[in-house]
């Protein structure tokens, strides 16, 4: 398809998107103004509305398609969420302007603060972390800032098992520790030996998700708190995998002292083609001085305000510059309010019965699971290493052939210690059915693989594209237009 | 069961295949311990209509007001296109582009993106987004230490927004960056150059400031050059349309550009979701945090889009990666991209004159009232801080009282300016507006004296 | 230029193809005294920001209400995913169907919607829609005419609601049918069985009737059949969740069923665009007035959707078509297919039984009040008429300064029923909103009093 | 694609969807109610999302393709339109409201009948037809209570021109009104002689639109309206066309007496694959009192309300059971709105420019033009009866190969007069650029033609469907699901 700017010409405009104005800048000092006018595209609204509309079509997307994306929790985005959370009231909300003007939407984000504790089992919530990984480093850094005010200044390290996502230790990074990595036993549990090895003075805490990347429950994880909080480090959990935990087990309970949660993923928010996401963060008792500024307090008059340093003074700070993506936050309080309780308790249920659904009927087709004795979370493990020595087709020539049938690929090559893996993702939203097509798609690919090897290693044939060049794309980067080659 | 599409006989059948009694058995790996006693206390679970009501309820509640708060969010028209595009379900419920093939929208819009942001900086590279214009501005301080050889110390001028100081300052704390204030000169409330003698990595140079002024960057930019520090221009993007870009700068050019995008198609939202812009020279690409999205070819030889470079990311690099930044803002970069679009070069050079035309005519008109003078002299964009003759939070709060967000308070922030004041007036705002927050003002500050 | 995209060079290029000077060359055939002083006096044009602006406050201006006007259009919950689909744009700016293979989307959807109406109604047809309810009525009057070879002669209920008798007339009186007006028994509120003996080409039969009553429809079905004249149904779709469907009534089922789909996703959006609904027979099929479509096999023996019986149509038999309709309410018909595919069978019985049920609680709260009571006996279903004491205008107007819309005043087209208001509480009502409206009720009637 | 039902299961539900009620019925008569369940799909809401997202990208619309569909002004609806339609204010509004509660909407109403009546020469406006072809019911109905307010009983035909739409007949036959049809002659033009012939005392009135659907402009109208005034009869404006003549031409000069206004075609509201519509009647001064109710009134102090029956008591009555299509005519009026007079003209203006470029384009191509010695208005007819002689390639083949080079294809065999036609409406809003590629592809198409008949006649071949059996379709009528087979 053409680029929007291969669809303009010099002059072409939208009238009905220009403000008036005096076109002069007389008054603004030569020196500081622009000379030539920026490469945006010259063209009419239709154009921008068709453009956009069909670029928007060359997308698989969960409106459209399967979508089992492990560690992505691919689920169904509420439509609700999307009209209430842009109502103009909403919508048109400075971010400065004060708290007596907002107090419909501050109490709505103090109430998701008190959902969330209550659904991790943590004594406070700060909303402001914008993903995932904002949420670490606001994890990681309460953890530094504790650490700092007992006056254990030696603590350096963090550990991170090796299954953990790349957030993991990057955000370790981030926050000036040194990231020690720790192996995975047979059965996808923490090596405990490993564990007892790294642990120490030097420990600050240790990052983990449970059940882990790789799809189980990890058991021991009582013993690893002990382990860790005896060395005096804390325990920082990973939230991605509440999906698969949500009423039925805490964090809280098993130990952990911070927590972020991806509400993007387990509490049903659009991925919008890579974010926004919001990652709160939730602490234990000891930790709550520490939260990142600003959060919801309800005063004593039942009156709301975003509180800051001058409340907390040992705040780690601010990590936004108002407070986080709060259309985020509203779409996520609709989408819990929607389920209450019990719903939220059967996301968990259904998310993992889907899950243990496909490994059972993969298993059943012949694909090789990583952790077949084990339990699936709401995700798991299949190797295709067997496959790839047999017919060289590779997880990613399978995962690429996939896209045919119509069905998103699942997590390719990660995590990175089980080979050739797809990490299967289905989530609650799906019906039996849609999994019943998949595994047979699954099992197609597969038999392709091993008739027509060929076939799969071209793949894909009816998307809008053939497979890209990715080499290319690395070694000689084309990251902008630049205008029309003359 | 909301959002749950399991019947009675889907859930018998499925249990029949994996030979467990019940659900519960499916967690029988869970420590009984952990488990059993679990329960939420939750409110009430309500259905769509309900939750619509109690929201709907909510946001009216929060009632309209005639908006002159700037301070780091614009109130600008958004055209009915950007939202309605962006919302479709393909954009709205697509992941991160991770199998390129099946996201070519979403691929070739961000390229689209960054085109336009490379273009409006003036710069050769954009990435695909960060979180927000203060996230981005703590990411181009990294950046540029990490480039840099020498000392991890950075010149952030005062008339840099609070707000993003103290985001930049609870990011590179941890990894020891030293930030050094830089003060403004008091009469023209912009940065003069440095008496700063000693080795660092970089000046930030905000352009407006948050004062709203116009600092001299072509200066500011060669005094950093010249004394080996790279320049990270935190700009507003909307303001590009007229302002010369960083690129452009004194001259060779600022090295990274940082900002928010949020006045390029993002509503106010209570703060969010905007999105951080970043952009940098060529050379710098390596160190660029967040995504990238490049231009290829497929096996058939037609142009296609993926994400490229990953070997600097998280996902790749791990604990080695330029940043731990993993999901950014991409939809609020769908609408910024629809939004660049549909103004085009013209329609944004129109939006930032009649946002600056109209802030003077604001200030023309308040300055003019006794007891109200601008605080500084010389060029400003589209916000201008006032010095009242009195505090100015009751003033604010007698103009809520009427309807009017007057501005920000710089009180707090900056207390050496006295009772001083911020606004903002964009192109949403009319003659009529602006006469209506004069004539509120005349009588609460007449009324006052009385 | 607001939507023209022709730069001057496209102007330029264009102009030179045909060789004119000029666009008023293209207008040379136009007699120069019609085309040469024509001047359009019409306000100034605004912006897309500037009538957004407009519209908001005129929108904001309407308020909200707290509504218990029924009365033919009724306030529904409607999901958001209904018109977030609806108005994509490949359904929102797509033609007719007219190229078949080009329009799969539009057909299927309609050909879904069909199957669903046709359920709904118990009946075997269901066309693509018509403009209205009233309108729809018209159209199977005018049908069950044609398909009789007798008295061009039908028997309307007073109890069908007087707009849309007022619409039937409009549209039938030019071809000359008789409409005989059938009394409603004062006590039941309902239809006694016609004390009519004259030949007749159909009797309309309303279900729930415009006061809310339930028609003894099954009597009302024989007796007509047994005279020979076909039985219009006229229904509330949403009703037919709980109640028996037309083509269940009597003996052998009404004959066509009409009614306004509103309830069926559609906003009460002051009075449009609903759609009414047309069912029949498959022995009526040729007499269907509208658009139908229907399931075939493409070239490859795939399935795919048509229009089709298009023979019944203007565009094909003009002077002889069953009807002059071409365009018809095709988005909102969209709409409702997605509204009655995410209710299904069971969340469409709740939503009646809701509205029902909050009826009755709203009327025996209001009735309990002195000087209010249930005008009719008997079985009514989410409508009611209440007998107040005194004139229901100013009663009406009072609660509308307390923010509540009352109810619809029968005066003026049952000047025999007195005092009478018609009330109606859908599934949007809480127990809450009905205690406030008892409350604001109780001290209007208590304050008249004294 | 499946059907939504084949999504569904027994008790499959969407949760959030179901209002709380009592399920029991008690209080209801037993005979009234139900005693199965409508067909209705029981499906999860995103089955529901997905079904028709997926459907929804099965269409050609304005805003992925190029519709040059004749006689239909497939133009772009601007979205603000959409947006402003829909503002809560305006869809919570209950049609029977006071007016006192809707000065917004009332006053918007009453500028929109204003408006109207400025661009068509009328004296005055009602809005409340539902599409074209219920305004030109209200029109001819409008003529008959003309014609009996004043004892003229006699006259019982409307003539209408051969080249007119179906509409307009059949409108004629619903007003109780003999049709008398009358060529045209070569030119295109209504033939004189033939009016002549049959115009008389039993003339009610002519139907017609100028330009007419063949594109070209009735040069003798002033004479035309004489005619049919001088016999007593009056004169209808289909206002179909007016898209071609906003601003430059007003119906009212040329000497009409009534007309209708397709909202959804020259005021850019959408079609929404098939309606809803709107279609305002405008009147001369004589019929002001026939007017359809209700319409917006000014009082004297300046509020406004719903006049009726009361206030006019000749009118020919209501046409639907509240105020027509009420978020259509806030579309059309945000639409005026944002063009204004020159904006309007404009309309015209390059509407008639982008036919005659693409007319010439395809003349020059080696398409035969119906009317060759004729400018284009906004449209224009291309008849290949000879393509047909030579190659058998039918316009309707023709139609099905656009369809694969991503067009919608144009109006075929309409008007009916003209042998294998095509008639093309490209409308003001596409660029010089996509008339160039369209006249391209319809060159491509007809060189396949010579050279490849059967690819063209067995076309289309990239759709979601192949070409589709209408004959089967229309043989075996099959209207609906009945549920599935046992
Ligand atoms: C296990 C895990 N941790 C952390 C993250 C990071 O979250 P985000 O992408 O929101 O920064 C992700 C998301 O990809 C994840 O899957
Ligand atoms: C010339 C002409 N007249 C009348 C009509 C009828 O208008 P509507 O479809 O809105 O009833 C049309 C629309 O197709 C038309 O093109």
């Amino acid at each position: 398809m053409k680029l929007i700017f291969e669809h303009g010409a010099p002059g072409r405009r939208t009238g009905a998107q220009w403000p008036q104005a005096d076109d002069a800048c007389t008054g603004l000092p030569e020196h500081l103004l622009r000379s030539q006018p920026p490469l945006l595209p010259e063209v009419a609204e239709m154009d921008v509305v068709r453009h956009y509309t069909r670029l928007s079509q060359r997308n698989y997307s969960i409106d459209t398609q399967f979508y089992p994306l492990g560690s992505c929790t691919m689920k169904y985005n509420p439509r609700a969420a999307n009209s209430l959370a842009m109502l103009p009231g909403f919508l048109t909300r400075h971010p400065l302007a004060p708290a007596s003007t907002g107090q419909g939407y501050l109490a709505t984000l103090h109430e998701l603060q008190l959902i969330l504790a209550e659904v991790t089992g943590m004594a406070g919530v700060s909303l402001t972390p914008m993903a995932g990984a904002q949420g670490e480093f606001a994890g990681v850094a309460m953890i530094r800032a504790w650490h700092a005010s007992r006056g254990d200044q030696g603590r350096r390290e963090i550990i991170v098992p090796d299954a953990a996502h790349g957030t993991n230790p990057a955000t370790a990074s981030m926050c000036g520790y040194t990231v020690r990595e720790i192996p995975t036993d047979r059965d996808g549990n923490v090596d405990l030996e490993a564990l007892r090895a790294v642990v120490g003075p030097q420990t600050a805490g240790l990052m983990l998700t449970n059940p882990s990347t790789l799809g189980v429950f990890e058991q021991q994880i009582r013993e690893i708190a002990r382990i860790v909080h005896t060395a005096g480090g804390l325990l920082y959990y990973d939230g991605a995998n509440l999906n698969a935990i949500l009423g039925r087990v805490k964090p809280g309970d098993m130990g952990f002292d911070v927590i972020h949660i991806n509400l993007h993923k387990t509490f049903a928010t659009p991925h919008g083609g890579g974010g926004p996401g919001s990652g709160p963060v939730g602490v234990s008792e000891r930790l709550l001085p520490f939260l990142p500024v600003p959060h919801v307090m309800r005063d004593a008059d039942g009156s709301y305000r975003l509180a800051d340093e001058d409340d907390f003074p040992h705040s780690i700070g601010r990590l936004s510059a108002f407070h986080g993506n709060a259309g985020v936050l509203l779409r996520a309080y609709v989408y819990a309010r929607m389920l209450g309780a019990q719903g939220l308790r059967r996301v968990a249920e259904y998310a993992t019965l889907n899950a243990n659904y496909l490994m059972k009927r993969l298993q059943d087709g012949g694909f090789e699971l990583a952790f077949p004795e084990r339990r699936a979370s709401h995700e798991f493990i299949v190797s295709l290493r067997r496959l790839k020595e047999e017919t060289g087709v590779s997880a990613m020539d399978f995962a690429k052939r996939l896209l045919d049938y119509g069905f998103h690929a699942p997590t390719t090559y990660f995590p990175l210690l089980v080979p050739e893996c797809l990490l299967i993702e289905p989530t609650e939203t799906e019906t039996c059915a849609t999994l019943d097509a998949f595994a047979d798609a699954m099992i197609a690919v597969a038999a392709e693989a091993r008739d027509t090897p060929g076939r799969v290693k071209a793949a894909p044939y009816s998307l809008p594209v053939r497979r890209l060049d990715d080499v290319k794309a690395a070694r000689e980067p084309d990251l902008a237009w630049r205008g029309p080659v003359l | 069961m909301p959002f749950i599409p399991h019947t009675e006989a889907d859930l018998a059948a499925m249990l029949d295949l994996l030979q467990v009694p019940d659900l519960n058995a499916l967690f029988d790996e869970i420590p009984p311990e952990l488990g059993e006693n679990v329960a939420l206390d939750l409110p009430p679970a309500l259905n769509e209509m309900e939750i619509s009501r109690l929201m709907g309820e909510r946001a009216d509640a929060d009632g309209r007001w005639l908006n002159f708060i700037g301070a780091g969010a614009y109130e600008h028209h958004i055209p009915a296109a950007v939202w309605q595009i962006a919302t479709r379900g393909e954009f709205y419920s697509a992941y991160t582009p991770y199998q390129a093939e099946a996201s070519q929208g979403t691929l070739q819009l961000i390229y689209e993106y960054q085109s336009m942001m490379a273009s409006l900086t003036g710069m050769e590279v954009s990435n695909a987004s960060l979180y927000d214009g203060a996230s981005a501005l703590a990411e181009a301080v990294l950046m540029a230490v990490r480039a840099s050889k020498g000392a991890a110390r950075v010149l952030i001028p005062a008339a840099v927004a609070p707000a993003y100081r103290a985001v930049v300052r609870t990011i590179v704390a941890p990894q020891g960056i030293e930030l050094v204030e830089l003060p403004y000169d008091p009469a023209s409330g912009t940065t003069p150059l440095p008496e700063y003698a000693d080795e660092c990595a970089a000046l930030v140079v905000p352009q407006p400031n948050f004062f709203g002024m116009l600092e001299d960057v072509d200066a500011l930019t060669d005094w950093a050059h010249a004394r080996g520090a790279r320049v990270i221009a935190l700009v507003n993007p909307l303001t590009l349309g007229v302002l010369k870009p960083p690129g452009q700068w004194g001259t060779s050019g600022a090295d990274i550009a940082a900002g928010d995008g949020q006045p390029l198609g993002a509503p106010l939202s209570a703060g969010g979701p905007y999105y951080g812009l970043l952009t940098c020279r060529q050379a710098l690409v390596r160190q660029m945090p967040g995504r990238l999205v490049g231009r290829t070819l497929d096996a058939d030889g037609s142009t296609g889009y993926t994400l490229t470079l990953q070997a600097r990311e998280q996902h790749i690099r791990r604990a080695k990666a330029t940043s731990n930044i993993c999901t950014n803002q991409g939809l609020v970069v769908a609408a910024s991209t629809i939004y660049m679009s549909l103004l085009g070069p013209g329609g944004l050079r129109r939006a930032a004159l009649a946002s600056w035309q109209n802030t003077r005519m604001l200030v023309e008109r308040l300055a003019g009232l006794p007891g109200v003078a601008r605080a500084f002299a010389g060029a400003g964009f589209h916000e201008c801080v006032l010095r009242l003759d009195r505090p100015v939070a009751p003033v604010l709060e007698a103009l809520a009282r009427q309807g009017i967000l007057g501005g920000f308070d710089l009180g707090r922030d900056y207390p050496q300016l006295g009772h001083a004041l911020l606004v903002c007036a964009t192109e949403t705002k009319t003659t009529a507006d602006i006469g209506r927050y004069e004539q509120a003002l005349a009588g609460i500050l007449s009324e006052g004296k009385s």
